[in-house]
């Protein structure tokens, strides 16, 4: 156990998984040397450490860097690849959606993909072209895993638990907790697996579940609403897809009230499966109205106030809660 | 590391050309003939020069990478034609299990890994296989097809300038038939060589008489050998003719006639078979015609007597485990 | 008025458009011409009709053809351009979601982006590299307005109300609808506005909103009930975005109980959405737990018998509102 | 057609490169102090020269698609340095209402109507404003820039060869600084020369040396002239070098201080600034650095001065209009 940032964790992550596996390698752009000199970026010193035939800066070719993961991947190696901003996910859909995800179905089990895909998400001031999330997109595909930490320890265990996994993985990186966020992470190789929430707050009048940076905005609504005699249930989810809804749902027939909070704007967001999923199967015990948090519907704005204003904040999910319990 | 060339390999090239046109005439029959087999039927009519040659110079641990036109590829590489006809049927005794029908066959022991409709992926997939050859410091290649239509996808760009940036291991083999769809060469492409592509990426690009199967097999033995030896990616153009319409069920409205006509004379089969024969390799065609006619028949009847997989096998194949356990 | 096929409407609707404003061109991948001779495809005749300048074949290249119409658009032509079939439009998501959804927010509303993207959707015997419902994707990019039509008149309407939108539209035809659907569509430019449901059939027990080929199903389904005394009511949604949320709360106020239908796949489809919806908004009203009919969370199976095991189906839809109403 | 090209135009060229220097270097400096200015600041230093020689060829009616590295382009195109500086702060009197930011810098009035920060996004958006011109007949052209490390995207080659097929008026200029990031040209690109692609599409391809605007500028003039002819696309490389990190907060770690000092004698403002002086027909270009100076604390002065938008004003500018209404 040492106390690392996030970004020192899912570093210690990746180097691990390169020493113990010599399948695993790593490519993207600018992961070996980068612009940024920063202690906290998850692939700082792994270039100088394993070499550059296992440590790849690309070309800028992100529809490359997906298919390179493919195929490598099919031939037996473990590649980890990083697509630098969310946004520029957009280039590589084809290789993910159509190639990662469904190569497997469409050889009848003969083919397998272990590979992962790392992004970098999170509310930044470069505008919207570098920051969206699109976490629910990759959800919505048969054939893919998707995993979002919050945390340290989770971000290292979840990264190698998706490194080994036998099917592809993407893991979403909220940037801005590479810095803001340290803690206790245990040495060696301590997974976590797929599909384990975790309640990180627990309580008995309502049940929040959400992931990333907002689960950081959720434990500190927890603590305003305890406060005001409030008890939240605050349900990092930590992996979407496979979704631990047993977690979900047995909060939601103990407390009876539930909530969905994420950074990603609201319509058809992920937030809308979270809802839809408790309201189908626990009605009978849910006594009010299901309600999610989660941006506006509009690109991330790039200028300061705006970007407030499009933020799920602590206030708001106190006062939404405020409101189901009223 | 040459390999040998002798009178096995000239019939080999032959009776696997056979071979590929057999099984394909009797899919263009069934095509006919409404509800004998699902979906769009596409062949490789009149390019089995390319299949043959270029298979025929791969080394086993060679991978293919092959595209919607891989019926050739497949057979010439020794893929079972049962599993294959069952396969395009949609059956459950096919090479995939009808997961994949005609358009994404698979078939790994034969280092056929993945294969995609997408057009221009294929160059993609092949571009990270062959990386995984390169870090493995293993002597072999990946051969990767796609048509002089899918040049225009950026994905075939991506592929070419990384795999050349890194000296991987890649043959890219353009099968340039004149057409993408509908579009004829002119109407989809600047220049009228894809050729002229590689030495924007540093890139060997050679070109060849895409029916002529010894010279196809001939050039892509040696660009194989150099892929081999670690100097980087070669691109090898074809020039051959789509002699059907895209699939089966295009009637070739847009095709002018004559050059059709044309293209008929330079037949690949018939042209080898005339050079076997003046060699006096062989004395007809016909014993390799009636062989492959008996194993597309026997390809059929399995097919036919094949059930279909059950319907919620559909849930099958999509991960293969769900939930990764602890380490 | 007289009876179209769902394609001739289409292509009616597209003609119309450009005799009606020279700014008007279409491009795609054998529009003009192409393998299939089938008196249903919206574009055939076109070529012959306005001549290669306006009606363009394109190079097989996505990107591109989004990025001609992006750039095109912002310089006040009107593009209407097609992708394929669906799932090759994640060749073109970088275009279509940071470029035609963002670039006018960006600009500050300088500029804009009156482009429409058409795409052929439905579930036939090519695979899930031909096959795949992405609606929630695109319904989830603010910037984007999303068609989806499910006849004739409404294709007609809805295709000239896209083309003539100042925004970037997505069309999404259903193919097998092209041949299998005909319907009285008016002559001229009647246009069916975005944003409007309909009510394609009136009932008291139970609302379904569905959009596409599905509503057939349910207008199928509606009927079975009916004999069986159960009233059902069914939303042509018509436009995913924007979306009728008027008609589909006061419908559900009214019958109070929900169940959305689509072709795509359950997770973090649009019937999320729908649910998550009615859920937030109705929950008083709500007699019983919303229901999401959907196909199982797979890729689009090739065989006959698994394409079945896909589609939702009547039996479907009629058993799950029977539990509902039991 | 052609341009004139005498002492008026020659001033310009050195004064645009002037302005654009100082402006960017206002921006070097508040970069460093912390709070000043919001997000990644990224500038144009030691690539004047093709900002200033590309644009002053262009005529009023030719569009403009530029890059993340925009400001040279803005300003020699006569964009207002105030409404600019507020823009790169966020600020409601920003040209784009502080909606874009440093990295999206659109201005309609100017003929930049789009700016992408997506790396090879600019040639695929200027293929299609370049299709608007030839559809309309327009005797107009679009001149794009990109980096050498864009060349890698697949969009760059799906512009480039549909711009080719249909012969649009398109100058792809690609500023090869020798960097993508912090990948030097031979981590990321196979050739040396990113010219070396238009053969590929039948094109014309140039290459200048970018730190000599004359060079550029008459290159460009010749070049546009053919584009907007009707002659098809063309690619002009300039060759240049990125001397300050790729943003204001890359300290450029990885570069050799050797060859950033063998580049600082080449600086385009200096090397033209005695190439007039030598010709007489400045004395100095002090007495530009002030006019400039001058405009740039004024813009700074404007955008301090400007109030941010309002929060609320996120939602404004997505759509034209929510709802179409009724034909
Ligand atoms: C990304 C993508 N776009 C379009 C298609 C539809 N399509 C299938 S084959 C084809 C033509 C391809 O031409 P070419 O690459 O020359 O191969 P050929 O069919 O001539 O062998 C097209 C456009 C597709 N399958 N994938
Ligand atoms: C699609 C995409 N990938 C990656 C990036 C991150 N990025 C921004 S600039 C840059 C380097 C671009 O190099 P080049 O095209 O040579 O332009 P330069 O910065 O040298 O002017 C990269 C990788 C991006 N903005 N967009
Ligand atoms: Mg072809
Ligand atoms: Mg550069």
């Amino acid at each position: 156990m040492n106390v690392q940032s996030t970004g020192q964790a899912i570093g210690s992550a990746l180097a691990l998984a390169m020493e113990m596996d010599k399948s695993v390698f790593l490519a993207g752009e600018g992961i070996g040397t980068s612009i940024i000199v920063n202690p906290h970026s998850p692939t700082r010193g792994l270039l100088e450490r394993f070499g550059p035939d296992r440590v790849r800066d690309t070309p800028v070719s992100e529809a490359a860097i997906a298919g390179l993961a493919v195929g490598a991947s099919c031939m037996g190696l473990k590649p980890v690849v990083e697509i630098m901003y969310f946004p520029f996910i957009t280039l590589a859909l084809d290789m993910i959606v159509n190639h990662a995800a469904k190569l497997r179905y469409l050889s009848g089990g003969l083919s397998s993909f272990p590979l992962t895909i790392r992004t970098k998400s999170g509310i930044f001031a470069a505008g919207c072209q570098h920051s969206h999330h699109l976490e629910s997109w990759l959800t919505h595909i048969p054939g893919l895993k998707v995993v979002y930490p919050s945390n340290p320890a989770d971000a290292k265990g979840l990264m190698l638990s998706s490194i080994f996994d036998p099917d592809p993985v993407i893991v979403i990186e909220e940037m801005p907790l590479y810095w803001t966020i340290h803690g206790e992470t245990p040495d060696g190789d301590v997974r976590v697996p797929l599909g384990q929430a975790n309640i990180v707050h627990h309580g008995s009048d309502v049940t929040l579940a959400t992931y990333g940076r907002a689960v950081h905005v959720a434990l500190k609504a927890a603590t305003v609403l305890a406060d005001k005699g409030i008890s939240l249930e605050v349900i990092d989810l930590r992996s979407l897809v496979p979704l631990d809804t047993a977690t979900i749902l047995s909060s939601v027939r103990k407390t009876g009230r539930f909530v969905s909070l994420h950074d990603a704007t609201r319509f058809c967001g992920f937030g809308a499966e979270l809802v839809a999923l408790v309201s189908e199967s626990c009605f009978p015990e849910l006594k009010t109205s299901p309600r999610r948090i989660a941006a506006p519907d509009i690109p991330v704005p790039f200028t300061q106030p705006q970007e407030e204003f499009y933020k799920p904040s602590v206030e708001v999910v106190v006062q939404t809660i405020h409101e189901l319990i009223a | 590391m040459q390999k040998q060339f002798g009178h096995e390999q000239r019939l080999a090239l032959l009776s696997n050309m056979v071979l590929i046109r057999a099984f394909e005439d009797k899919i263009t029959e069934l095509a006919q003939v409404e509800g004998r087999l699902p979906g769009m039927q596409i062949t490789c009519h009149g390019q089995e020069a390319i299949a043959s040659g270029v298979v025929q110079a791969l080394i086993n641990t060679d991978v293919i990478v092959t595209n919607h036109r891989s019926h050739g590829h497949m057979l010439a590489r020794g893929v079972d034609p049962k599993a294959l006809f069952a396969e395009i049927m949609g059956k459950k005794d096919g090479l995939n299990k009808g997961k994949s029908g005609t358009l994404h066959l698979t078939d790994p022991s034969h280092n056929v890994l993945m294969t995609s409709t997408i057009v221009g992926a294929s160059p993609l997939l092949a571009m990270g296989a062959a990386f995984a050859q390169h870090y493995r410091k293993e002597h072999a290649a990946t051969c990767v097809f796609f048509g002089d239509g899918a040049a225009a996808e950026g994905s075939v760009h991506e592929a070419m300038n990384m795999a050349a940036l890194w000296k991987l291991p890649v043959l890219f083999v353009c099968e340039s038939n004149g057409w993408a769809g509908a579009q004829p060469h002119d109407e989809h492409c600047p220049v009228s060589r894809i050729v002229e592509r590689a030495p924007a990426y540093g890139m060997v690009g050679e070109i060849v008489d895409g029916n002529d199967v010894e010279a196809v097999y001939h050039m892509a033995v040696r660009l194989l050998n150099d892929c081999r030896q670690g100097r980087g990616p070669a691109l090898l153009e074809c020039q051959t003719y789509r002699m059907h319409g895209h699939s089966e069920n295009d009637v070739q409205h847009y095709v002018d006639k004559a050059e059709l006509a044309e293209w008929v004379k330079l037949d690949p089969i018939i042209r080898y078979t005339q050079i076997l024969r003046e060699k006096g390799e062989i004395e007809s065609v016909e014993t390799l015609e009636k062989q492959a006619k008996t194993l597309v028949d026997e390809a059929l009847a399995f097919a036919d007597a094949s059930p279909y997989p059950l319907p919620e096998e559909a849930m099958d194949h999509i991960y293969v485990n769900s939930f990764a356990t602890e380490g």
